[in-house]
This record gives C-alpha cells, structure tokens and sequence, in this order.
C-alpha cells in the first residue's frame, strides 16, 4: 500500500499556527526544532531533566498540557522476503508539546487478528472467527518521526489494534481495524494472544454487523459504530480529517452512531489503492475522568457508487445498433 | 431450286432414319450383350432401360416430368437444379453409327463424344424434348465451341468456368458464375430458389452420394465389375433422382447378399469418359483378363463430388459450399492448378493396391492427351504400370487394343 | 461423433468454469481460456489477469522478484505453460467459456438460416496482427505504471478496457455491473466506455462471424508460442490432397493453411483452434490426423465424412 | 523326352518351332490364309512326321500372335509381346535389353530389365505405317521380291527422300518417282531410311537402352538393319533366325514359367 499524503504522519503541532496562538510557554517556540543541532540540544537538556521527570507522576503530563485526543495512524508498510506484511503504526495526538520517547512506555498496545486466512479458497471462503478476550502486546518505539510500534501477519489477517494511554484526568483509548496481506507461504495458525485490554474502558466498535467485505473501507458508505461505557453523560461525536473537524454527530441513546464518509475528489482522481485516514472522536467526561475514544478508519475511494449503469447501456445498445446496420447494410450478398 | 432442296431434304431424311435404325441396334445388341454377361443379376434390367432412354429421349420427359435441363460437363451442381424445380441430365451417348450423322459437317479432330451428342439431338429433330436448356460450363474448347456447332433452338446459360481455383479470385468468380445460373433458372422457370428447397435436395442427393459410394466401395473391393458400374452411373439421373437411389440400394444389397467372388487384376481407368453403348474399352479389358476397380471418368466415378458438407444452412452458405464442392473439388484435367489431381489418383491406387493405370485419351480430347504425358513419369516412377490408349469411335483397332492390353497385363 | 463430443466437453467446462467455485472447485487462477476473473464464484480463472497482475506486480525491486512474490508470478507462469504444453489449443476449441458463448451464437444464426459473414483474403490477413498489438498492449501498460509512474488506474488494461468477456460473462450470474460506465475519474470512464462499446461490437461480431473474437486473442498468440514442445499434433499428409477445399469453408476461423498446405505436415496453424472440424469434413482418408504424442485420436475418412453429413448430424445445420 | 511346339500366328506368317531340350530341332514359316487353325495343325504334324516324333511325345503347343484366339484346342495362350521379349531375350543369351519387331501389320519396341522382364513396350496404332508390310506394297510396285531388298539397297551409294510412310501414299510417291526414271536401288534405300525414321520416332531414341535387337521378318534386311542402325546411332543386332523369335519365345514360356 502507498500513504496518501505525508501529512498524517508527521507529527500533528509541528507548524500549525493554531498551536502557537494557544500555547501559553514560549518554550515551543524554543523546542520547535530547526536543525539536527537543535534537536540534539533538546535531547541534552531532556536526559538532564530526566529525574524530575521520573518523578513528576507516571502519565503523558508534560508541563501540565495534556493532549486532547489519541489516535492511530497508519504509517508504511514493509514486505518481507518471505512474503509475511509488517505493518506500522505512528501513535499521534493532536497536543501542543512534542512528545518524547520515554513517554513510550506510558502507552500499551493490543492487538489480535479477527480473521484467519485460507489462501487457497475463494474470497467467499473466508471464514470469522472472534477470538475470546486475549491479545497480543507490541512494544512502543520511537523513531524521528515520534512514536510507533509495528504489527507483522504472515498470512492475509484482519488485525484489531487498541493504544491505551492516559495523561492526568484523561484517559485515551485508539482503535484500528484493517486488513493486512501477508502472502507468507507457511502461514503460522493465530492462536489467541496473552494480554488482557484494561477493565472499565469505554470501547468504539465498528459494527454491529462485522462484515469481511466491509473491512475494505470505502467512501459513501455507511458505517454504523457501537459506543459501550458505563456512563450516560453527554457525548461528543467528531470527525476528523488532518486534525481539521470535518463534522460532528450525535450519539443515540444505545450507544451507535452511524458515519457515512462523503466521497473525496482527491481520492477519486488517485488510483484504486489510495487511501485517506479519517479519525471518529467519541469524548465524554466520566465520573473522575475523561475519555478520549479514536477509531481510524482507513477510508478508500468508492469501489461502486461511481457506476452509472443506465448510460452504459444506452451505450451498448446504440454501438450495438450502429455495428448491426453497418454490417447488414454492407452486404455483398443476400443474407437468408 | 425448291425441288432440290426437297429432294436433298428427303434423302437427308432417310440417311437419318438408316442412322436412326443402326443406333436403335447398337443400343439394343449392347444391351442383350449385357443380359446375356453371366454376372447379370435381374436388377440390372433397370438401369438398362435408363440407358435406353439416352436413344429415347422423351421417356426421360415423361419419367421426370419436369423441364429437362441439358448439362455438358460435371461443374454444375445437380442439387441447385433439383431445387428450382428442372431435371438435370446429360444427353450425350457413346454411339459408334450416330456420329455419322454430323461427323461431315464437324471437324475431324473434334471430341466424338461430342459429335455422338450432337448426332443424337440431329436425330431427335434437336427440340423434341419440350422446354430444354443447356447449361455449359467452359471446360474444354470442344464444350465451349459445342452450342455454337450444334446451333441447337435451346437456350443456352454459359458458366465461365475459371481455370485457376486455389485463389481467391477463382473462386469468387465461379461463386457470380453460380448465381447467375440460379438468376438464369429463375428467369426460366419463373420461380425463386427456396432456402429450404436447396437444403433438401442437398439431402437428397447425400442419399444418392452415399449410394454411390458404396458402389464405390464394392468395385475396389473387385466385387463389381467396371463395365456394370458403368451401368450403374452412366444411368445416373436418366430416371427421378429417389428412384434411381432406392434402385441402386436394391442392389447394393442384393451383391452384397450373395457375396460373389473378387475378380481378376483391378486396374485404374484413367481419362476421357466413356458412355453407354460405347463400352468397346472395358470389353476389351475384361478381354485382357483385367477389370476396372476404379477410375476418374467424369461420366463415371467423378460424377460423385463425394459429400457435400457445409456448416451454413443459409442459401448463401449452401450456393457457396455447391460452388465449392463442384469447382475446387472437380478433378477434371481442364483446370491449371491441378496437381492435386495427380494425388487424387495416386491415393486411390495406394489405398486399393491398384498396380497399372489404363490412361483413356479419346482423340481431340486436349486435356488428357496433355495431361498424359504429364502423369506418365510420375507413375512410373512410383513403380506402378501405365498404357495410355488413344482411340476414337471406331471398332477396327481393338484387335491393336487388345494386344496391347494383353501384354500390358503381363508386364 | 467428434463434434457431439466436443460440444459436451464445451458445455461441462462452461458450468464448471462459470460456476464451479460456488461448489468448492478452484482450478487455479494460470488457466490459458477466456474464464473472466470478473464472474464471482467462477471455478478458475483466466491467466491473462494473473499475467497482467504479475507485470504489475513487477514494481517491487528485483531483489523482491527473487523472494515470495517472485516465486508466486513464476508459479502461475509455470502452471500457465504446462497447461498449455499438456492440452495447447484445446483449451480454445473445446474448453474456453467464451469461445462456448461464440458458438452458440453461431448456431443461433445457423438456426435462423442467415449466413455468416465473409472477410476477404487480404482483410482476414491483415486482422492477424491484431492479436499481437493487444498482447503487447497487455504486456506493456503494467510495465509503463511499475517503472514509468504511469496512472494505477491504468492497471489491468486488457480486461478492464478490451476484453469482452468481463462485461458479458458476469451477465452469466446476473451481474449487470461492468455494462456500467464507472465515472470514477477520466480513465476509469475511457475504459468503462472502450469496453462496454468492444463488447457491443464483438457481440454483433460473433453473431454474424462464427469465433469472432478468437480473431484477436491475445491468449491465442501466447498458446501458439508453445505449439511446438507441445505433444499435441494435428498433421496432413500433404500427398493425399486433393484439394476440395473442405477444411478451408468448413472452419469456423476460415483457416486457409490447411487447405493451402503442400510441403510440411504440421498444419496447426496460428488461428487453429483444434475444433477438428476440418479433420471431420475431409472427404480423404487418413489426410488429416489429429495425434497425442504418437498415439492418433482422430483420422479423416471419406465413409466417416459422408456418414456425418448425410444423417443430417450438421449442428443446427 | 518331350517336344515342346510353339506356334506364331501372324497377320502375314505362320511360323512353328519344336523344341527339344531349349534347342529348336524344326522350324517353318507359312503364309497366313484363311482357316489357320487347320494351318497350324498340318504344320505339326508335318513337323513330327519330319523329326520321327509320335503325338504323344509333344507337349500341348503354345499359341500367340493375332490368330492365337482362333485356335481353340491350344494348350496354353500367351500375348505376342511377353512370348516376343521372352524369346530374343533367351536367343540373345540374357543380353537383349530392347528389341524392335517389325511384324506385318504392326511395329512394337519392347524394352527388358536385365532380369528379362517386360518392362515397358510401344506400338504403332491402327496405321500400318513403318510394317512388314509396307515392303510387301513396295515390293509388288517395283516388282522385286522382298528377300533382295537388302542387297539392293545396300548397293547404292545415292538415295531418293521418300516422305510418306503411309503405306498407300508411298505406293503413289514410287510410282511417281519410278516414273521420273529413278533406278530401284536409290527407291529402296529411300524405302529403308524413311521406315527407319519411323521406327526412330515410336523407339523414341532416347529412352531406349542399348542391345537392341531387331527381328521379325524384315530383319533379315541387311539394309534396313543398316538404316536403323544409322537412325538410331546405335549396333543393331538381329538373331540368326529373326522370323522364330516369337514362336520360340511361346515354347519356351512353358518352361520359363517354372
């Protein structure tokens, strides 16, 4: 697959002017980086920092900003010789400061694969399995990018990937769910992960009906999300695309939402394999805390709804038409 | 000056009745000669009456009931005139005497086939079969030329027969050539060619093809012999094309229910054709203790275009597969690309272990005088025999024919 | 009979092509017949996608080539070539599904007695060097878009903007999809509108001329490539011709070679589709000989021939 | 022992030869007439009475010729070509490879494999150009017996081009010829060479193979061997006894068979 544009995953904050209006410390202006010799800089006066910080509490507060939201980000994906996929992920927040690698093991990622593969049958042939409760851990790197952790599947799997993170009153919970292709030849059986997801977190599914062909996202469609807290408090539903706040929607009393993502010039004119990430933001304020919720949906060009099949037939007939009189007409000799 | 002409007139007359008398004869004295083979079977009466009507030409009239049309050689389909309604037959006999009724007035050199045919419409008054029409294809000069010499009443449709075929012009112009005819037949009988009228003469026919070739079949096997399957063909559409079928059916089966012995050393007749009554060859052959088991006579074998297949039952489709099957498939010496004639010939003698080739030019006839000497080396150099015979229709040098058929058999 | 035979074998193989998936069969995704990828649920299918999809696949450095993904475009080669070797030009007369659409069109106008359309020598000569400018059209383009940058949009070329088969065969399982014009972008909509007005054309095409399309497949050239090391053997004794030019009117591909041939035995000529109907209608025997390796499966013969069309056997003849 | 007969019934002679073991031990030609069965018959036993033979020593005879279908109690039949090949080729002790018979009413050039087998023969058709013949027709005109056409022809050094080799027409052509005051001797080699150039033609030179031999009666005509010779470029040879050849050939088709 091929990124869409390089934007996303860059870190958000870098040289968004808003930023700079609400920042209250100059030192962003001082930690926006210019050169490698900045950045060094930075790392300097980090590693002296380090003790307060490590007792400055265990949660991404940094100066006592906290980012508003988290999501995933998927990032490059990279084939191996053997055919196996390992996908990245940037873990991303929209929060005025630049996150640091040490904040890496503030953030715990699962993920567990929805769907196990059978190459050699029919796309039919798929079969779903919901595994019981158990996944699998990565580990948070940091690369110059910031943050991310990787994810590789030998066989064709649809992977379900949570970040939980929580930084003073907020607590932040990312979901992904996507397909890879691994094309590994001796694909190894999934069996079901070890790590257990937190208890007590609000969780943004994607369904109810959970379809393998709905995995393939796509533009125009409708997708119907599943928001199960324990609270009642109002919720705030936005859609974001790039940081920008495309829309926002309202919540029924069960706890769904339906979204369907508006079809994009830009991704029309591009080819069959772009695709752009847009991030549904749930936050409700719970008891003590507030709850962050992200799901990135990986959003295709419309597969179908550009089809007009009224003017293809039309032209069918007429082409039909004009051949079958040309080829009467130009006869030599009697026909019956 | 009227006088004369009326006593000229008179004696014409009279020469054409002792001509008239002596051809009667020949026919019938042939005919007993036949009867009295002791391979004769009673089915054979049949096809000798057919023969018969080559001398009375209205019995056909009758027999068919039908505008009779008078073809020449064999480029014609048969099926297409079937279809439109119109008998197709050839007239022409092999008669020693009755070529003396024009042979004065012809060139000596001409085709006797020809002349007997000419001599034959002379001694029927030329029109008296009612509603008559030849139909030409231009094989060799002496066809050509024929409606010209014989200046008959009848109308006349030639067929420009092209003598190149393995290319694409060939045979798209014999394609115009055979719709003009079915535009000629048209005009002269006043009804339009059915589709479904042309299919099933086609099928009509594949009975007869299949009848023919099981004769065929047997005279390979040496279980006819060659004078008889002249009878049979030379009869070929001298009566209904049904009728003759179903007969030769009949007999088929009645060989075939007496299995007869193979008779002495098959040979293959190469060559200008030979007609009832004029049977002097295959006497003389069977004289030499040999026997025809095959041959490419276009009055005998070659009347046979083997099927016809054609996987376009529209009129098109089947005109152009009739084109086809008359034209590309004819092996008649007259076409220039012909060497495939020569392999026509050499399957048959392979496939049937046929050793000696008796190449029959009768005298005038171009074509196979030419391709004589063509074939000649081949064959010889293949190792197989070959006697090339020119005769003419006469009986004095048969005692020459003989020796030679005689030491030929023994080479 | 050859062509009752063959028409079974046509028959079966349509279903099990079109709708063999549904019942678990999967011949494979390297198959060298028109079996169009685009019908859901097929039972294998066309490798022309495959081939197209591996060229595509060529964007990968060659050090990936070398790797799995290398391995798998050699597989549906290899799968490809010994499928063509084992059966070469049977897969066009006597499996591929669209070459069974042909067909009944072609008895679908043999039934209502209209005559079949003629090309003349020249044209019907020219025609041959379509199939080699598609096969290079179908080569090239994933190459230009691997290396060239060309548009993704372009991938798949000669299905999504030549073949006829993907806006019909689907029709097969009721799919109306591909007759649409998809207005994507400009060269979504170009290709939309190049194949449904191809598909229009060819389906008059092969209404009035018998294996219509099989005049410009692209599948067809990459067959023949392989006729040689293939034991599949269809030879004429030269000698024995006698030239009624059966084999020439009765093909349904007007195939001249047989017909014109007079020095070499090997008469599998470029357009052969290994129908035999030549072979059935030569009225010589043992001219024409259809052979697996040195084993002879059919031999012409004139009592054959004459049987066949005399019990008016003729297909909707 | 046993007497093996064979018996030519030709256009213009009947000759019969008895055999004893291969060698003939009696031989005679007679003018063809009507009822040559009964010819033929006389000749045998004229013959066993001269050689002191019973009947039953004979074997049955072997008829050929023209006449062979008129003698109706022979033992065996054979065609005049076969028994013609067969006999020069056995009196040539297994050297001939062509041989030229000028008959009396036709011409045949036969060619042999070294095996003696007929391979291939040609023959003039119904015209009796180019035969025996024709010296008969030429002899009558000039008043000359056949038997001294050799010496005659041969004799003189200048010739006369006598075109016609039709038999009638070249009656008419001496007459006038004989007319203008032109001595025999030119006329008959005249004769010879013109027949010479007719029995080249129907060879066919070229596909004729050397060891040619000529017999039939006239080829006791030392002149028109020497005009043959001269057409064909090429050594004629003639057996001692060129009228028997046939007939020898016929009685020894018997034993040949074995």
């Amino acid at each position: 697959m091929r990124r869409s544009s390089k934007q996303t995953c860059k870190l958000p904050g870098i040289g968004n002017r808003l930023v700079f209006k609400r920042s209250l410390i100059p030192i962003n202006e001082f930690f926006k980086p210019r050169s490698s010799f900045d950045v060094s800089i930075i790392w300097i006066v980090f590693i002296l920092l380090w003790p307060a910080m490590a007792t400055s509490g265990s949660d991404l507060e940094v100066g006592g900003l906290c980012p508003q939201y988290v999501w995933i980000d998927c990032a490059q994906q990279s084939r191996h010789k053997n055919g196996a996929l390992t996908q990245y992920y940037h873990i991303s927040h929209n929060a005025d400061i630049r996150p640091d690698c040490l904040d890496a093991r503030d953030y715990k990622v699962l993920y567990r694969f929805r769907i196990r593969s059978k190459p050699k049958k029919h796309p039919y042939g798929f079969d779903l399995v919901t595994p019981k409760e158990g996944y699998y851990s990565s580990p948070v790197l940091c690369g110059k990018d910031g943050l991310y952790f990787t994810i590789k599947s030998e066989g064709n799997n649809i992977v379900e990937v949570f970040v939980v993170a929580s930084c003073g009153r907020k607590q932040f919970l990312a979901h992904v769910i996507h397909p890879i292709f691994g094309k590994a030849p001796h694909e190894k059986p999934v069996q079901k992960g070890a790590a257990q997801l937190p208890q007590g977190l609000p969780r943004l599914r994607l369904g109810p009906k959970f379809s393998v062909r709905s995995m393939y996202m796509q533009t125009g469609r409708a997708y119907r999300f599943e928001y199960m807290s324990k609270y009642t408090t109002a919720k705030s539903v936005s859609i974001l695309e790039n940081q920008q706040h495309m829309a926002s929607l309202t919540v029924s009393d069960d706890g769904t939402f339906a979204y369907t993502p508006p079809h994009d010039p830009k991704l029309d004119r591009s080819g069959p394999y772009d695709y752009k990430q847009t991030v549904v933001l749930v936050e409700e304020t719970g008891a003590k805390r507030e709850y962050a919720t992200t799901h990135t949906l990986l959003l295709h060009r419309s597969y179908l709804s550009h089809n007009r099949l009224n003017p293809g037939l039309i032209l069918f007939g007429a082409v039909f038409l004009a051949v079958s009189l040309i080829v009467v007409f130009n006869r030599k000799y009697r026909w019956i | 000056m009227d006088k004369e002409n009326k006593m000229s007139d008179q004696r014409r007359q009279r020469q054409l009745q002792k001509i008239g008398r002596e051809t009667q004869a020949e026919f019938e004295s042939t005919r007993s000669q036949l009867q009295q083979r002791k391979d004769y079977r009673p089915e054979w009466d049949y096809f000798l009456d057919l023969l018969m009507r080559l001398f009375y030409p209205d019995a056909l009239q009758v027999a068919v009931d039908k505008p009779v049309v008078e073809h020449l050689c064999n480029q014609a389909p048969f099926e297409l005139f079937h279809a439109m309604g119109v008998h197709p037959a050839r007239l022409g006999s092999g008669s020693f005497n009755v070529v003396r009724v024009s042979s004065s007035r012809l060139p000596v050199l001409m085709c006797p086939y020809l002349k007997a045919t000419m001599g034959m419409f002379e001694l029927h008054g030329g029109s008296r079969l009612d509603r008559l029409y030849h139909v030409v294809p231009t094989t060799c000069d002496w066809v050509v030329k024929f409606p010209e010499m014989a200046d008959t009443v009848q109308t006349t449709c030639f067929l420009e027969l092209p003598h190149l075929r393995e290319d694409e012009k060939g045979q798209k112009r014999w394609l115009e050539e055979i719709y003009g005819l079915v535009r000629f037949l048209e005009h002269q009988t006043g009804r339009k060619l059915k589709r479904k009228a042309l299919k099933a003469s086609v099928q009509t026919f594949m009975h007869a093809w299949e009848a023919v070739g099981r004769l065929i079949e047997l005279r390979r096997r040496r279980l006819l012999s060659g004078i008889w399957f002249m009878v049979a063909i030379n009869s070929f559409l001298l009566d209904p094309i049904e009728i003759w079928t179903e007969h030769v059916l009949k007999l088929l089966d009645a060989i075939q229910s007496d299995s007869p012995q193979p008779l002495h050393q098959g040979l293959f007749l190469a060559g200008s054709p030979i007609v009832f009554p004029n049977f002097k060859l295959l006497n003389l052959i069977e004289a030499a203790g040999m026997d025809v088991c095959a041959d490419d006579l276009c009055t005998s074998e070659r009347i046979w275009p083997g099927g016809v297949c054609y996987d376009n039952s529209s009129c098109h489709g089947l005109l152009k597969t009739l084109a086809e099957r008359y034209h590309r498939a004819c092996i008649c010496p007259t076409f220039a690309d012909n060497e495939r004639r020569f392999n026509s010939i050499f399957n048959t003698l392979e496939q049937h272990r046929i050793r000696g080739v008796v190449f029959h030019v009768l005298k005038g006839c171009h074509p196979f005088d030419i391709e004589s000497f063509g074939l000649e080396p081949k064959l010889k150099q293949k190792g197989y025999k070959f006697l090339r015979i020119e005769t003419d229709y006469v009986e004095e040098d048969s005692r020459n024919i003989l020796t030679r058929l005689e030491a030929f058999s023994g080479i | 009979m050859v062509t009752n035979l063959r028409l079974l074998t046509q028959h079966v193989m349509f279903l099990v092509l079109t709708y063999g998936g549904r019942f678990g069969i999967s011949l494979g995704s390297s198959l060298p017949c028109f079996s169009c990828p685009y019908v859901l649920g097929n039972g294998g299918t066309c490798y022309l996608m495959a081939l197209q999809g591996n060229w595509w696949g060529l964007q990968m450095t060659w050090a990936n080539l070398m790797s799995v993904m290398g391995l798998q475009l050699l597989t549906h080669l290899g799968v490809f070539i010994l499928l063509v070797i084992i059966l070469n030009k049977y897969w066009c007369g006597w499996i591929c599904p669209f070459g069974t659409l042909q067909d009944w069109l072609t008895y679908l106008r043999r039934w209502w007695g209209i005559r079949e359309a003629q090309f003349s020598w020249l044209t019907k000569d020219r025609l041959k060097v379509i199939k080699w400018i598609l096969l290079a059209y179908t080569l090239l383009i994933p190459l230009l878009i691997a290396h060239a940058g060309w548009h993704y949009d372009l991938h798949l070329p000669f299905c999504r903007s030549i073949c006829p088969a993907k806006p019909l065969m689907p029709l097969f399982i009721g799919q109306t999809r591909h007759l649409a014009l998809d207005s994507t972008n400009t060269v979504t909509l170009v290709f939309s509108i190049l194949s449904v007005s191809i598909a229009a054309g060819m389906l008059v095409g092969m209404f009035f001329k018998e294996r219509f399309f099989c005049l410009f497949c692209p599948l067809l050239v990459l067959i023949h490539i392989f006729r040689n090391v293939s034991p599949v053997r269809f030879e004429k004794n030269v000698a024995g011709c006698t030239g009624c030019g059966n084999c020439h009117r009765m093909c349904p591909m007007d195939i001249r070679d047989v017909h014109e041939q007079k020095t070499d035995k090997d008469v599998i000529s470029e357009d052969c589709l290994l129908c035999m109907t030549c072979a059935e209608a030569c009225p010589e025997d043992e001219v024409l000989t259809i052979k697996f390796f040195k084993w002879r499966l059919f031999s012409s013969s004139r009592k054959y021939m004459t049987r066949r069309f005399t019990k008016k056997k003729v297909s909707h003849g | 022992m046993s007497i093996k007969v064979g018996i030519d019934l030709g256009s213009t002679a009947i000759k019969v030869v008895f055999l004893e073991n291969r060698e003939i031990v009696w031989k005679k030609v007679v003018p063809t007439i009507p009822g040559q069965a009964q010819v033929a018959n006389d000749l045998i036993s004229e013959g066993l009475s001269e050689i002191g033979y019973s009947p039953d020593q004979l074997d049955d005879p072997v008829v050929t010729g023209y006449g062979k279908s008129l003698v109706h109690d022979a033992g065996k039949v054979i065609d005049e070509v076969s028994a013609n090949a067969l006999g020069v080729f056995l009196l040539s002790d297994h050297k001939a490879r062509t041989v030229i018979n000028i008959g009396g009413q036709d011409v045949k050039v036969i060619r042999l494999s070294e095996a003696g087998k007929l391979i291939d023969f040609k023959m003039n058709d119904k015209c009796a150009a180019g035969t025996g013949r024709f010296f008969e027709v030429a002899g009558r005109i000039l008043d000359t017996p056949v038997d001294d056409f050799g010496d005659l022809g041969q004799s003189s050094a200048d010739t006369v081009n006598i075109s016609s080799t039709c038999v009638v027409f070249a009656e008419s052509e001496i007459v006038s010829l004989m007319a203008k005051g032109i001595e025999r001797q030119p006329i008959i080699r005249g004769l010879h060479e013109s027949l010479a150039r007719r029995i080249a033609g129907l060879a066919g030179n070229h596909d004729i193979e050397d060891e040619v031999y000529l017999d039939g009666g006239s080829a006791n005509n030392r002149g028109l061997v020497a005009a043959i010779e001269d057409e064909l470029c090429r050594d004629v040879h003639v057996l001692p006894y060129p009228q028997f050849s046939v007939a020898y050939g016929a009685a020894r088709s018997l034993d040949s068979m074995m």
